[in-house]
C-alpha cells in the first residue's frame, strides 16, 4: 500500500510539473497566477499520500501549513501583481 | 537502496524551477518562478526526513518571501528596464557561467568524499532528551542545547525590524508602516479575509502547542499567524499599527527580554546562564515559547509592512 | 474488511490521479485563460478530494482524519476564491 | 587541550553578560523610545566597560582561556563562550572605543527636551548597541553557526548605519553593501555546513582537533575566507566601503570604520589561527597578505586622489584594512599558523587602527558639521578655525603612521622583527611602505587645512567641544597604546622615539609620504593649480589606480573575484599539502 | 546513490545556479532572487547532510535541523532588509541601479 501511495504521489508531482509548463508559457499573468493554486492543490495532495504512505501524520500538518500559506501567496500574486495594470481599484492612495 | 522516483521527479522540477527563476524574462516571471520552488522545497524537505524543517519552509519561505518578492515587484517596474541595459556583457556571462560550474562541481566532489559513517550527533541527542523535558528533539536542541542561538534569532529579528524602520522617511516617523489597501469590502478577497484566519489561528496555535513533542513550534506557528495578519490587512479589513504605539513596541521585545530573564533565572538559581534546574526544564521552556510567540508573530508580520511610510496622524 | 478498505482507498486515490491528469491537460491544452482557470480549479479540486477519501481510511487516528478533512476544505475554499479573482482581474484587463 | 577546553572557569558567567548587557539595552530602549533611548544606551557604555575590564583581570588572574558552557552542556552538543587573550583585548577596546562614540554622538543623536521621537537619534542609539553586542557575540562565541549568527547581527545593524542620512547615494551605498555582505554570509555559511558534513561539530577547539587536510577542509575554509573577506572589504573586494563609510554621518561612519570590519576579521583570525591552523599552508597565507599589500597601496594611492575629506578616509580605512593582513604569513613556526607574537601584533593593529581610524572620522564630521563642506581643496584655515580638530586629526593619523610610542608602531615593530627572523624581507618593504603612504594622506590634509586662507574663514559653525576632546582622546589613546600593550619581555622594542635610528626612520617616512601627497593629488600642495606640465606626468599612476578601483567596484567583478578567491584560497591549500 | 546523496547533489547545482545569477543578473531584485535560491541550495544540502547522519533511533540528526530554522528566519530578515531597502531607494531615488554612475535624486525630505 505505502508503495502505491508513493507512486500516486510521484504521479501527482509529474502532473504539477506538467501543469507548470503552461504557466511558464503564459501567455499572459493570469498563467502565471495559476502557479501558486496549482501546487496548493496539487503538491498538498502529494503531500497528503507522503505522508499517509510514511504513516507520518506530522506531514499532514505540512500539507495544512502548505495549503494555507499557497492561499495566501495566491492572494498575494493577484493583490501586488496586477497593481500596476489596474490602478483604479486595489491601489494604494495615502503615501 | 535505489532512489524513489518521487525524489528524482523532485529534484528534476527543482532544478528546472531554478533555472527558470534565475533567467527569467522579467522580474515578475522570476518571482512567479520563486515562489512554487518556495512551496516545492516542502516536499523536498519531507523527503529529507525534515518535517519541522519542511513546516518551516512552507511557511517562511513559500509563503512570507514570496509575499515580499511579489509586493516588491509590483513597485518597481519602472526601474527595470532601465537596469537591464547594465546587464552583464557575453563574456562575464560566460565567466560566470564557467565559474557557478566549477563551484558546483567542486562541491559535489567534496559531498561524495563525504566521510562513512556519516558524523551525527543524533547518539547525544537522545539520551539528553530526558532532562529538558520535551519530546520534540528539534524543539530540544532549539531551547536546551542550543538556547543561546534561538535568543540570538529572535534578536536578529528585532535588529532587522530596527534596521527596516530606519530607512522611513523623516516625516512619516511613528506612523504606520506599507501601504494603504484598498478593497471592497464585500468583495471575495474579504470573504476570505473573514473565513481563513479564523481556520489559520487554531492551525498556528496548533502547530505552536505541538511543537514540543511533534514537529512544529513558535517559528512555524508565529508564521503562519503573521500570514494571517498580513491577509486581513490586504484585505482592508485592518489597518497596519502605528509603529510608536507603546503596546506594539512592547510586544516587540517581549519575547527576548523574557528569554534572558529565564536564562538569568537559571543562573541564579544554582545553575549557569540559560540552564534549567531540574524538573523545571519543561514550564520554562513553555514560558519562554509563549513569550516568543507574540514577538515572532509582530516582527515577521512588520517585517513584511515595511518602514513606516505614512505621517503620524496626530 | 482491510482488504475491501484497501481496495476502496486504491480505487479513490486511482481515481483522484486520473481528475489531476484531466485538470492538467485542460491546463495544456484549453484556448484561454477562463478555460484553463476552470480546469486547474474543478478538476485539481476533485482530484484532491478523491484523494483525501481514499486516504481517510487508511490513517490510524481521528486527528490525523480530521486533519485530512481540514486540508481539503482549506483548499476548496480558498481556490474557490482565489480562482475568482483572477478571472475577474483577467476581465478587467481585457477591454484594453 | 580538548578536555581543556570544556571545562567552565571562574567568572565565566561574565561572557554571558558582556553579550547579552548590550542587546539588553537595545530591548529596553526600543519601547521606551524618545529621550529615554539615549540615556539607557549611555548607561549601558559604562556597565559594558566595566564588564570587560572584569573579564580582563579574570583572564589575567587565570592565566588561561575563560570558558562557560550555556545551559551547562558541553560542546559539540551546546555552546561553550571563549575568551582568550585576543579576545579579551578586543573586548575591552571596543567597550572603550563605543564608550567615546557615545560621548561624541550626544550631539549629534540627542534629542531637546520636550522634542519628539526622531528616526535618527532612534536608530541610531539601538544600532550602535547592537553592533556592540554582535562585536562581542563575535569576541567570544567558540561556535561557528553562533558565530553566522553573529555576522548577520552585525550586518544587519552595520547596514542602516550607512544609509541613516536617507539620501539616495547612501541608500545605494547601503543596498550595495547588504548584498554583498549577504553573499559573503551565505559562502560562510556553506563552509560550515561541509566541515559539519565533515567532522560533525562545529565547535572550534573539536573542529580543530577533528580536521584534516582533505578536500572538505580545503573547499570550507576557502569558501569561509572568501566569504570573510566581502564582509571586511579587503581588496579586491572592496566594492561596498567607500561609498558607504564616506556617506555616513560621521558618528555611523566611526563605528561602521573602527568596530563593524574588526569582527569579520576577528573571524578570519578564529578560522584560520584556532579552527584549522594545520590546514592553511604558508602560499595561502602569502596570497592573504599579499590582498594586503594590494590594498595598502591601492587603497592609499586612491585616498589620495579624493577630493572630499570624508572619502579620503573611508579610502584610507580599505588600505588600514590591508595591514591587518600582514601578519598571517609571519605567524608560521614549521609550516602550521601558530599563535604567537605576530597574531599578537595584529590584534594590537586592529585596536590601534579602532581607536585612531574612530577619532579621524568624528574629526572629519566635525569638519564637515563646522564648514558645511569637506572639500579639500577648500579646507584652507580649518585649523585655526577649529585647533583641537586638526590636531585629533593629525594625532590620528601620527598613531596610524607608527611613530613611537603607538599602537601601530609596536606591532609594526613586532612584525618587522617576525619578517626578518622568516626571511621575509618583502613584507618589510611592505611594511614601512604603508608608513610612508599613511603619512601621504595626512600630509595632504595637513598642509591644506593649516593653509592660510584667500579669503577669511566666514560662517564657521560651532561644534560641540566635548565631541572635538573625545576625538582627540581617542588619537591619543592610540598614539600611547603601545604602552598598554607592552609587556615585560618586550620593553625592548619600544626605542626612544629621538632616538637617532628611529628619527631617521621617521623623517624617510614622512620624506616619502611627502613626495607623495606633492605628486599624486588633484592639485598641487604647493601652488594649489590642478593643471601644470610636471603634475600631468606625477598624477599619472593615481589616474590609473582610479580607473582601476572603478572597474574593481563594479558588481560583476567584486563577485567573480569573491568567488575567484574562494577557489584559489582552496587551490593554495590543496597545492601546499600535497608538496 | 540513495536520496539523501540526490538531494545533496542537487543542491550543488542549486548553489550554483544562484550564485550565477547573484553575478550577472543586473537588477537588485533579481540579485535577492538569486541569493535566495543560493541560500536555499546551502539549506538543502545541510538537509541532506542531516539525513545521512540519521542514527539512534532519530530519522535525521536534529542538530542540523535546528540550525536550519534559525538559519531559514535569519534569511527571511535579510530579504526583508533588502527588500525595504531597494523600494525605498526607488522612492528617493528613481532607480535601482548599483552603479556609482546612476542618477542620484533628489536629497531625501527630512
Amino acid at each position: 500500500m505505502a508503495d502505491f501511495m508513493l507512486s500516486a504521489g510521484a504521479f501527482v508531482v509529474l502532473m504539477v510539473a506538467l501543469g507548470l509548463l503552461r504557466v511558464a508559457r503564459g501567455p499572459g499573468r493570469a498563467e502565471r497566477m495559476m502557479a501558486a493554486q496549482l501546487l496548493g492543490s496539487g503538491a498538498v495532495g502529494a503531500l497528503l499520500l507522503f505522508g499517509a504512505a510514511s504513516g507520518e501524520s506530522a506531514v499532514f500538518d505540512v500539507a495544512l501549513t502548505l495549503a494555507l500559506l499557497s492561499a495566501f501567496a495566491s492572494i498575494a500574486f493577484v493583490k501586488f501583481a496586477l497593481r500596476q495594470d489596474q490602478p483604479a481599484n486595489d491601489e494604494k492612495t495615502a503615501k | 537502496m535505489m532512489v524513489p522516483v518521487v525524489s528524482v521527479v523532485v529534484v528534476a522540477l527543482l532544478l528546472w524551477l531554478a533555472v527558470w527563476t534565475v533567467v527569467a524574462r522579467d522580474a515578475f516571471l522570476a518571482v512567479a518562478a520563486f515562489v512554487v520552488y518556495g512551496l516545492l522545497l516542502a516536499l523536498v524537505w519531507v523527503r529529507l526526513a525534515g518535517v519541522d524543517v519542511a513546516l518551516t519552509e512552507a511557511a517562511i519561505g513559500g509563503g512570507l518571501t514570496g509575499a515580499l518578492l511579489l509586493g516588491a515587484v509590483g513597485r518597481l517596474r519602472r526601474t527595470e528596464a532601465a537596469t537591464t541595459s547594465e546587464g552583464a556583457s557575453i563574456a562575464t556571462r560566460i565567466l560566470a557561467a564557467l565559474l557557478a560550474l566549477s563551484v558546483t562541481a567542486a562541491l559535489m566532489v567534496a559531498v561524495l568524499m563525504l566521510p562513512e559513517p556519516p558524523p551525527s550527533l543524533a547518539p547525544m541527542v537522545v539520551p539528553a532528551m530526558p532532562a529538558t523535558g520535551v519530546g520534540n528533539p528539534i524543539t530540544g536542541v532549539l531551547l536546551a542545547f542550543r538556547a543561546l542561538d534561538t535568543l540570538l534569532e529572535a534578536i536578529v529579528l528585532v535588529i532587522a525590524l530596527i534596521g527596516v524602520w530606519s530607512i522611513a522617511p523623516d516625516r512619516a516617523w511613528g506612523g504606520r508602516p506599507g501601504l494603504r489597501y484598498h478593497a471592497d469590502p464585500n468583495g471575495i478577497l474579504a470573504y476570505l479575509a473573514r473565513v481563513l484566519p479564523p481556520l489559520g489561528i487554531v492551525i498556528g496555535i496548533y502547530l505552536f502547542w505541538a511543537g514540543a513533542d511533534h514537529p512544529g513550534g513558535k517559528f512555524q506557528g508565529a508564521t503562519i499567524l503573521a500570514a494571517m495578519w498580513m491577509l486581513v490587512q490586504m484585505a482592508a479589513l485592518a489597518d497596519a499599527p502605528r509603529t510608536d504605539a507603546a503596546s506594539l513596541r512592547a510586544g516587540i521585545v517581549i519575547g527576548p527580554l523574557v528569554f534572558i530573564a529565564v536564562g538569568t533565572l537559571g543562573l541564579w538559581t544554582g545553575g549557569t546562564f540559560l540552564g534549567y534546574p531540574a524538573g523545571w526544564a519543561k514550564p520554562l521552556i513553555l514560558t519562554i515559547e509563549i513569550a516568543l510567540l507574540p514577538t515572532l508573530v509582530l516582527v515577521l508580520a512588520l517585517l513584511m509592512n515595511g518602514p513606516p511610510s505614512r505621517r503620524a496622524v496626530p | 474488511m482491510s482488504l475491501l478498505l484497501d481496495i476502496f482507498s486504491v480505487v479513490a486515490i486511482v481515481a483522484g490521479g486520473f481528475f489531476y491528469l484531466a485538470g492538467t491537460v485542460g491546463l495544456l491544452r484549453f484556448p484561454d485563460a477562463y478555460t484553463r482557470l476552470h480546469a486547474l480549479t474543478k478538476a485539481d479540486n476533485l482530484g484532491l478530494a478523491l484523494v483525501v477519501i481514499g486516504l481517510l481510511p487508511q490513517v490510524g487516528s481521528l486527528l490525523a482524519g480530521l486533519k485530512l478533512l481540514l486540508v481539503w476544505l482549506l483548499v476548496m475554499l480558498s481556490s474557490a476564491a482565489v480562482s475568482q479573482l483572477i478571472a475577474r482581474s483577467v476581465r478587467r484587463q481585457e477591454p484594453r | 587541550m580538548t578536555v581543556d577546553a570544556w571545562t567552565a572557569t571562574d567568572g565565566g558567567s561574565l561572557l554571558a553578560a558582556v553579550v547579552l548587557l548590550p542587546f539588553v539595552g537595545m530591548l529596553l530602549g526600543l519601547p521606551l523610545g524618545g529621550r529615554w533611548l539615549r540615556r539607557v544606551a549611555l548607561g549601558m557604555m559604562p556597565l559594558g566597560l566595566v564588564l570587560a575590564l572584569a573579564i580582563a583581570a579574570q583572564w589575567a588572574d587565570a592565566e588561561r582561556p575563560l570558558v562557560y558552557l550555556l545551559g551547562g552542556w558541553a560542546p559539540p552538543l551546546g555552546i561553550a563562550l571563549r575568551a582568550d587573550g585576543a579576545a579579551v583585548a578586543m573586548l575591552v577596546a571596543v567597550a572603550g572605543v563605543v564608550c567615546a562614540i557615545g560621548v561624541f554622538a550626544r550631539a549629534d543623536f540627542g534629542l531637546a527636551p520636550g522634542a519628539a521621537e526622531s528616526r535618527s537619534s532612534f536608530s541610531y542609539w539601538l544600532l550602535l548597541l547592537a553592533v556592540w553586542g554582535a562585536l562581542n557575540l563575535v569576541f567570544v562565541s567558540g561556535d561557528l553557526f553562533t558565530l553566522y549568527v553573529a555576522l548577520e547581527l552585525l550586518t544587519f545593524a552595520g547596514v542602516p548605519l550607512v544609509c541613516l542620512a536617507g539620501t539616495g547615494e547612501t541608500l545605494r551605498a547601503a543596498l550595495r553593501y547588504m548584498l554583498f555582505a549577504i553573499c559573503g554570509s551565505v559562502l560562510y555559511l556553506l563552509g560550515a555546513v561541509l566541515l559539519y558534513g565533515g567532522y560533525g561539530t562545529l565547535d572550534i577547539p573539536l573542529l580543530a582537533a577533528a580536521v584534516r587536510p582533505e578536500p572538505i577542509a580545503w573547499i570550507s575554509l576557502g569558501l569561509m575566507t572568501a566569504g570573510l573577506l566581502a564582509k571586511t572589504a579587503l581588496f579586491p573586494l572592496h566594492i561596498w566601503l567607500p561609498p558607504a563609510h564616506g556617506g555616513a554621518p560621521a558618528a555611523a561612519s566611526a563605528v561602521l570604520s573602527a568596530l563593524v570590519i574588526k569582527g569579520s576579521w576577528f573571524l578570519v583570525l578564529r578560522l584560520w589561527f584556532d579552527a584549522m591552523p594545520g590546514i592553511v599552508t604558508p602560499s595561502a597565507a602569502q596570497l592573504l597578505a599579499g590582498l594586503g599589500a594590494a590594498a595598502i597601496v591601492v587603497g592609499s594611492i586612491v585616498a589620495l586622489r579624493q577630493k572630499r575629506l570624508k572619502l579620503l578616509v573611508a579610502y584610507s580605512t580599505m588600505a588600514q584594512i590591508g595591514y591587518l593582513f600582514l601578519m598571517f604569513p609571519l605567524a608560521f613556526e614549521g609550516g602550521k599558523l601558530v599563535q604567537g607574537a605576530a597574531m599578537n601584533a595584529g590584534v594590537l593593529q586592529a585596536i590601534a587602527h579602532a581607536t585612531a581610524k574612530a577619532g579621524m572620522f568624528m574629526s572629519a564630521g566635525l569638519v564637515y558639521a563646522a564648514l558645511g563642506h569637506d572639500r579639500l581643496a577648500e579646507l584652507a584655515g580649518a585649523a585655526r578655525a577649529l585647533p583641537v580638530t586638526l590636531l585629533a586629526f593629525a594625532v590620528s593619523g601620527v598613531a596610524l603612521m607608527g611613530v613611537a610610542p603607538s599602537g601601530a608602531y609596536l606591532a609594526k615593530k613586532m612584525l618587522l622583527d617576525a619578517a626578518s627572523d622568516s626571511n621575509q624581507w618583502w613584507w618589510v618593504v611592505v611594511l614601512q611602505g604603508g608608513s610612508a603612504f599613511t603619512a601621504s594622506y595626512v600630509i595632504l590634509v595637513m598642509v591644506s587645512a593649516l593653509r592660510r586662507p584667500a579669503v577669511p574663514l566666514t560662517g564657521v559653525q560651532t561644534v560641540s567641544k566635548l565631541s572635538q576632546w573625545t576625538a582627540l582622546a581617542l588619537a591619543m589613546s592610540s598614539l600611547l597604546l603601545a604602552f598598554a600593550a607592552v609587556d615585560a619581555n618586550r620593553t625592548q622594542l619600544i626605542k626612544n622615539p629621538l632616538d637617532v635610528a628611529e628619527l631617521g626612520t621617521t623623517l624617510l617616512v614622512l620624506l616619502a609620504g611627502a613626495l607623495l601627497a606633492l605628486g599624486l593629488p588633484h592639485y598641487s600642495l604647493l601652488s594649489g593649480s590642478v593643471d601644470s606640465p610636471i603634475r600631468r606626468y606625477t598624477t599619472f599612476p593615481g589616474v590609473a589606480f582610479e580607473l582601476l578601483d572603478g572597474w574593481l567596484r563594479r558588481w560583476t567583478t567584486a563577485t567573480l573575484l569573491l568567488i575567484l578567491l574562494g577557489a584559489l584560497f582552496a587551490g593554495l591549500m590543496r597545492v601546499g599539502h600535497s608538496a | 546513490m540513495n536520496v539523501e546523496t540526490l538531494f545533496a547533489l542537487a543542491a550543488c547545482a542549486l548553489i550554483g545556479i544562484g550564485l550565477y545569477g547573484l553575478i550577472a543578473q543586473p537588477h537588485p531584485l533579481r540579485k535577492l532572487v538569486a541569493f535566495n535560491i543560493m541560500g536555499s541550495g546551502v539549506f538543502v544540502l545541510f538537509g541532506a547532510l542531516a539525513k545521512r547522519g540519521a542514527s539512534a533511533g532519530l530519522a535525521a540528526d536534529p542538530v542540523p535541523q535546528a540550525l536550519l530554522i534559525t538559519a531559514i528566519v535569519v534569511a527571511f530578515a535579510a530579504t526583508a532588509v533588502t527588500v525595504a531597502l531597494l523600494l525605498r531607494l526607488i522612492e528617493v531615488a528613481d532607480s535601482a541601479s548599483l552603479s556609482d554612475k546612476a542618477p542620484q535624486g533628489h536629497r531625501s525630505e527630512r
